[in-house]
């Protein structure tokens, strides 16, 4: 087993090529350099094969690789976790797409109770090393169920990673970190930022870290944590804010679970304040996790309370209220202004 | 239990593909008026259906999915059922909703993302149309059950989609009919594709209709095509929950017609050839040449369809168009039957935050 | 529909009577003063009939009320969960039990998709009026799987009621409160704590509120906040610090959502420190939702960070190992001397 | 797809309830050592589960599934598989992982509390025993998935009880063997209880064998407390998912002759005189009765053998005693593969809390 983050060759097959992509191919790109290089990587899931998924973040790979490599499933989320969990007891390494995170939820019992569990039950006797990757988040207009923001519920389950990348540099490398990582990851994609943006991706192969913040702006005044989708408000808002000379220091979470708490409590303890942005509601979202650890790690630094700016605690509403529900730049920024201006 | 034990699933058809009949016809068809009807609308519903798809296409309704191909189905279930009886959707029965009285702007609504837009209308207790494939097998068994607990002579009526056959929901709610005997008719509306994914990959089964087996229970196949068999079917069973309270699986073989959705491209994974085949066998055509050839329509009548349906249309279009926006902490209101406390302030955020959008849409006002 | 907490005429068939219970007695005494007061109450799960369920729960019911009251289902959890939804939309009151709160994943789609969006989704044409009692915690030496604390993960999804008694009274009326609620209600029972001890119960059919905590002791020095079972451990070190001269005010949550943040905050905003205490992991527990959210009230009062004693963040421990990962008034106790000493 | 299906469940059995046969026996019984070796492991099998309920009732092991009256099953499948086969078993299923090769006092570690029972020793890649209910359909889909992609010629087998049959993934599974072909065998012990409910209000199948019918796959219902026909149903299955790469469903009716578990007094909800019909035709009686009758058995083989399986239980129970204590850490060292640095503060805790609990047992050390 590879630990995750180590240097690995670049099969022959693949030359390093700077590819310019927006996060989706990212995606792509990751699935498609890892399937060439590591022969046990498998995909399944509704609509993965000739449809390329309903997002395409699959396109290309089972005409490229084969439909032994790409599985089209029958419709059952439930399943599709659980074999692959069977696949990866058996040594392969299966990357399933749940279509949306909407429709995760008849794969929880599965991944709560099984994929995150194997290796603990077997004493090492078996492993997971599979990857359940998951559109997430608002904002696109989608029918009801589309839209949902439930990482806090699969980052309360022990024995799981959960990763968010937010742009599409990060997708690349985390997805890659995710696939070779020897436990079962949940990659939630920020389909609101799918393909909101082209960024330059080194296609060669080198994944990120599985366990690390990162810090994407350094500033003094105030530390601001999100992940995904958000963090394009985040970023938007600390622009805005260093032109009236206020300095944001921005952190993308990017691995929910395990969190590494070091790099937003350093970042707090030199700023002494902190706003946290997330689209999940409010009550009992990864936002509570990281107010209540920075409260407990920082208290004596910190010169406000640790503020979120969250989605609300209700039911996300269908397209034509969206807009009300999702934390937009107004409500970060002015939040960003209240806890500057507390004493 | 123990002992070798034997199973048929029938199937049933009475208009071939080309609408001829060679068997006999059920006794009700002799009410030509019923026949008219079924033709009628599964007419507005494909103008209806077309309208809807060409909302979205202009930037005036949200994700659809179309029914086109599938009327039969919908427009049987929903001149079948009585008006009591609870009718538990999934989201590609527009028509049948319509049928049961649902105001058809709120189709409309629905898909333009407003959740008023589940408003079935009247005093109906119907489910809104589900999203999540397969749960709402268990919402109408649980319905059933009610009914059944309160020796009610009202029958549920459910519908999915042949993908829908391989959620285990499914078949947990399928054997609970079976062994709570409800008074529930599960009806598949077997369009050949869960989006992308044909028939055969999604089961190994001959047919659908034999799921019913591992229930205990009836099943029976359809042309669901044929809007003949489809009512019977569905009447047949329904008259069989209602009077001997026993539970049925019908599957109606029909045809996706359209992409998935108004998201979906179907040319990514479907040949233009077996779509050119199964035009060839859709429905309205179908049941057309059969009441031609009894005398049961003309062109005279068929121009006349044709006009009221557009006007239909327009109507319900301009009715979707002038809806008034709702009050935007209705996005909380209706989450509990109290508001708590404990999101007073929620609600507050919620109504200020509605004015700052505002003000950002209308910089003037 | 009734306001929860409302008077109600006590039903002719039942005469009040002060009965003494267990927590697992309260429970049936309350179904049964229900289901005797409202022909509308409906038993469903697994093995609740003729076994009266496998915690007794249901001891005795279907003999009184029948078969048609008290459902014995087939074994499936999202079945329970689903048709219960449909009987509750037609104006039934369900109050399924999942017999095991770790089997309560294959019900959670029903649970989050349905049952806790049901009336917002129809705007109050249809509603749940439904519960689902589920046995949780550990401490029992049951086998994997019979003892997890997974109340974060509800907690987190709008909609929803979650309940949990600390005692036999409670469960008593916290019940009748939960069945006479017009939405979904969870309804957790602490399962380590079924019989340990006996307490009066007056039958009258009084519920308790769904939405306050209960302050069980006064103090000013320290707020303890808990539920369930752990408020045995939370009483115990407290009533054994009071003979050391330490003032605890000990609040029992009791409802875990929605959450009465006021209880809390104005007890820390007195005492100006707060420990938290639950069995369930640590991150993303519910405790860090209350911490964060003291936090954010009672920033300036706060003496101490608002800690938590709870769970590891790994899977529960088979029974040999049980006792290390429940906290205990060891870890309770030594916890709040940490924080009556920080500064 | 369309048109009128027939469908036939098979029903297996060689030995009558008495022991009797009046129909040939499968060419393998000549083999008489195997006959013997499946009367002698199920003699073994019912010898220690007796031994691990006393343990229970001593409280020297925790809650205890016991496999009383379903002996053939286990032993079946643990004789019938080829050693690189994957066993999916549940939590019934100790006498098959015993056969398998699992040092049997890890069953009594498994349910005295300690993980490091689930070891099935050596190579095996079994699957440890399942607690949630059906889960363990999908990960044996699974692992035939990766025997089917990694086109090898081993096969998977799963087994289950029959309340598992209800709940949505054994359908799932089932499906998905059908439609992908799967080297899969499913097995359910049908002891005809789910904890109290019986199997009729389970489902209203006439067999579990037909729930195959929904998946397309070939069912098959034994006698299953006739050993050889389990024996001969599960082998014929193997091979068939090994040489042909078809799935299958057997059902074995069988009967609980015990509580569900240790925690449970079925006296509550079982008529005894139901009990009594059922020990009369209980697996190892019946089997040792036809040994006997064809002359393959004798009282002084049944002595050694009663010999034989005191000794070996003690010496089991005397290693599950002698197991020495696991580290605490170890709750938290198996979670990841490498323990993520925000763990590590959470590990000393761990070992810190051990110490104190290890100083409150032995408050003089
Ligand atoms: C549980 C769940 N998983 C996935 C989806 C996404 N999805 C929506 S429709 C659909 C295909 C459904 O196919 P089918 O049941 O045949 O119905 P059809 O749309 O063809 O009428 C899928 C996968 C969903 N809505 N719910
Ligand atoms: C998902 C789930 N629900 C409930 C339980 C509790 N439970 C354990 S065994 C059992 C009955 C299982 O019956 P059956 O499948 O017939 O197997 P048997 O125990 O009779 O061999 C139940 C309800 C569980 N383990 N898992
Ligand atoms: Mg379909
Ligand atoms: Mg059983």
């Amino acid at each position: 087993m590879n630990k995750p983050g180590l240097e690995l060759s670049v099969p022959d097959t693949e030359s390093v090529t700077i590819a310019e992509g927006t996060l989706v191919e990212a995606v792509t790109l990751a699935l498609r350099y890892e399937m060439a290089r590591d022969d046990c990587v498998v995909i399944l899931g509704e609509d993965v094969g000739v449809n390329g998924g309903v997002f395409r973040a699959t396109e290309g790979l089972q005409k490229q690789f084969g439909s032994n490599r790409v599985l089209d499933t029958p419709l059952a989320e439930g399943l599709i976790a659980g074999i692959s969990i069977g696949m990866a007891a058996q040594g392969l390494k299966p990357v399933a797409e749940i279509q949306f995170m909407g429709f995760i939820f008849p794969a929880l019992e599965q991944i709560a109770c099984h994929a995150a569990r194997l290796r603990n039950r077997t004493r090492g006797r078996l492993s997971c090393p599979l990857v359940i990757r998951a559109p997430f988040g608002g904002g696109i207009r989608a029918p009801e169920h589309h839209s949902e923001s439930t990482e806090a519920l699969l980052a309360h389950l022990p024995g799981l990673r959960v990763v968010v990348p937010s742009s599409a540099y990060k997708a690349y490398g985390l997805l890659l970190a995710a696939i070779r990582d020897p436990d079962p990851v949940i990659f939630l994609e920020p389909k609101r930022i799918y393909r909101a943006q082209r960024q330059r991706i080194p296609n060669d192969g080198q994944a990120l870290p599985l366990d690390t913040c990162f810090t994407l702006r350094e500033g003094t005044d105030l530390t601001l944590v999100s992940w995904g989708a958000m963090i394009s408000e985040c970023t938007q808002v600390a622009n805005d804010l260093a032109t009236r000379g206020i300095s944001i220091e921005l952190i993308d979470v990017a691995t929910i679970k395990p969190l590494d708490m070091e790099t937003i409590v350093t970042s707090v303890k030199k700023t002494g304040r902190c706003v946290i942005v997330h689209e999940a509601p409010r009550a009992g979202g990864v936002g509570a996790d990281i107010a209540a650890q920075v409260n407990e790690q920082a208290f004596l630094e910190l010169q406000a309370p640790v503020a979120r700016v969250t989605g609300f605690d209700t039911i996300m509403p269908y397209a034509r209220k969206e807009d009300i529900y999702m934390p937009n730049t107004i409500d970060i920024q002015s939040q960003i202004e209240k806890t500057l201006n507390f004493s | 239990m123990r002992g070798r034990h034997r199973f048929a699933i029938p199937f049933l058809q009475y208009l071939d593909t080309h609408g001829e009949v060679d068997v006999p016809l059920p006794a009700w068809t002799s009410d030509i008026e019923r026949l008219q009807k079924l033709y009628e609308q599964m007419v507005l519903a494909r103008t209806l259906d077309q309208k809807a798809v060409a909302l979205q296409r202009t930037g005036q309704l949200g994700t659809y999915p179309s029914t086109l191909g599938q009327e039969a189905v919908g427009v049987a279930i929903g001149l079948a059922m009585q008006a009591d009886d609870v009718l538990v959707p999934y989201y590609r029965d527009a028509i049948a909703q319509i049928l049961r009285g649902m105001p058809p702007e709120n189709i409309l609504l629905f898909w333009g993302g407003e959740e008023r837009g589940s408003d079935p209308g009247g005093a109906s207790q119907d489910f809104p149309p589900c999203v999540p494939v397969a749960t709402q097998l268990s919402h109408a068994a649980g319905v059933a059950t009610a009914m059944k607990l309160r020796n009610e002579s009202r029958v549920t009526l459910v519908t999915c989609g042949d993908g829908a056959t391989s959620k285990g929901d499914f078949m947990e709610s399928l054997n609970l009919a079976g062994v709570w005997q409800l008074p529930l008719v599960v009806v598949i509306n077997n369009n050949q594709w869960a989006i992308s994914v044909p028939l055969k990959q999604q089961t190994a089964a001959q047919s659908l209709a034999q799921k019913a087996i591992a229930a205990g229970i009836d099943g029976t196949q359809v042309d669901g095509n044929d809007v003949i068999a489809v009512y019977d079917a569905v009447k047949t069973a329904l008259d069989k929950a209602r009077k001997l309270r026993q539970p049925s699986l019908i599957e109606a073989v029909s045809y996706r017609l359209s992409d998935h959705t108004t998201a979906d491209d179907a040319s990514r994974y479907r040949d233009q050839k077996e779509l050119n085949v199964h035009w060839a066998e859709e429905p309205i055509g179908r049941f057309q040449h059969f009441l031609h050839t009894r005398g049961y329509w003309d062109e005279a009548r068929e121009k006349a369809l044709q006009a009221h349906c557009r006007e239909t249309v327009d109507a319900v279009v301009a009715a979707y168009l002038a809806a008034e926006a709702e009050n935007p902490e209705a996005i909380i209101d209706y989450l509990y039957a109290f508001l708590p406390a404990a999101l007073e302030e929620q609600r507050e955020a919620i109504g200020r935050k509605a004015e700052v959008l505002n003000g950002q849409e209308n910089p003037g006002a």
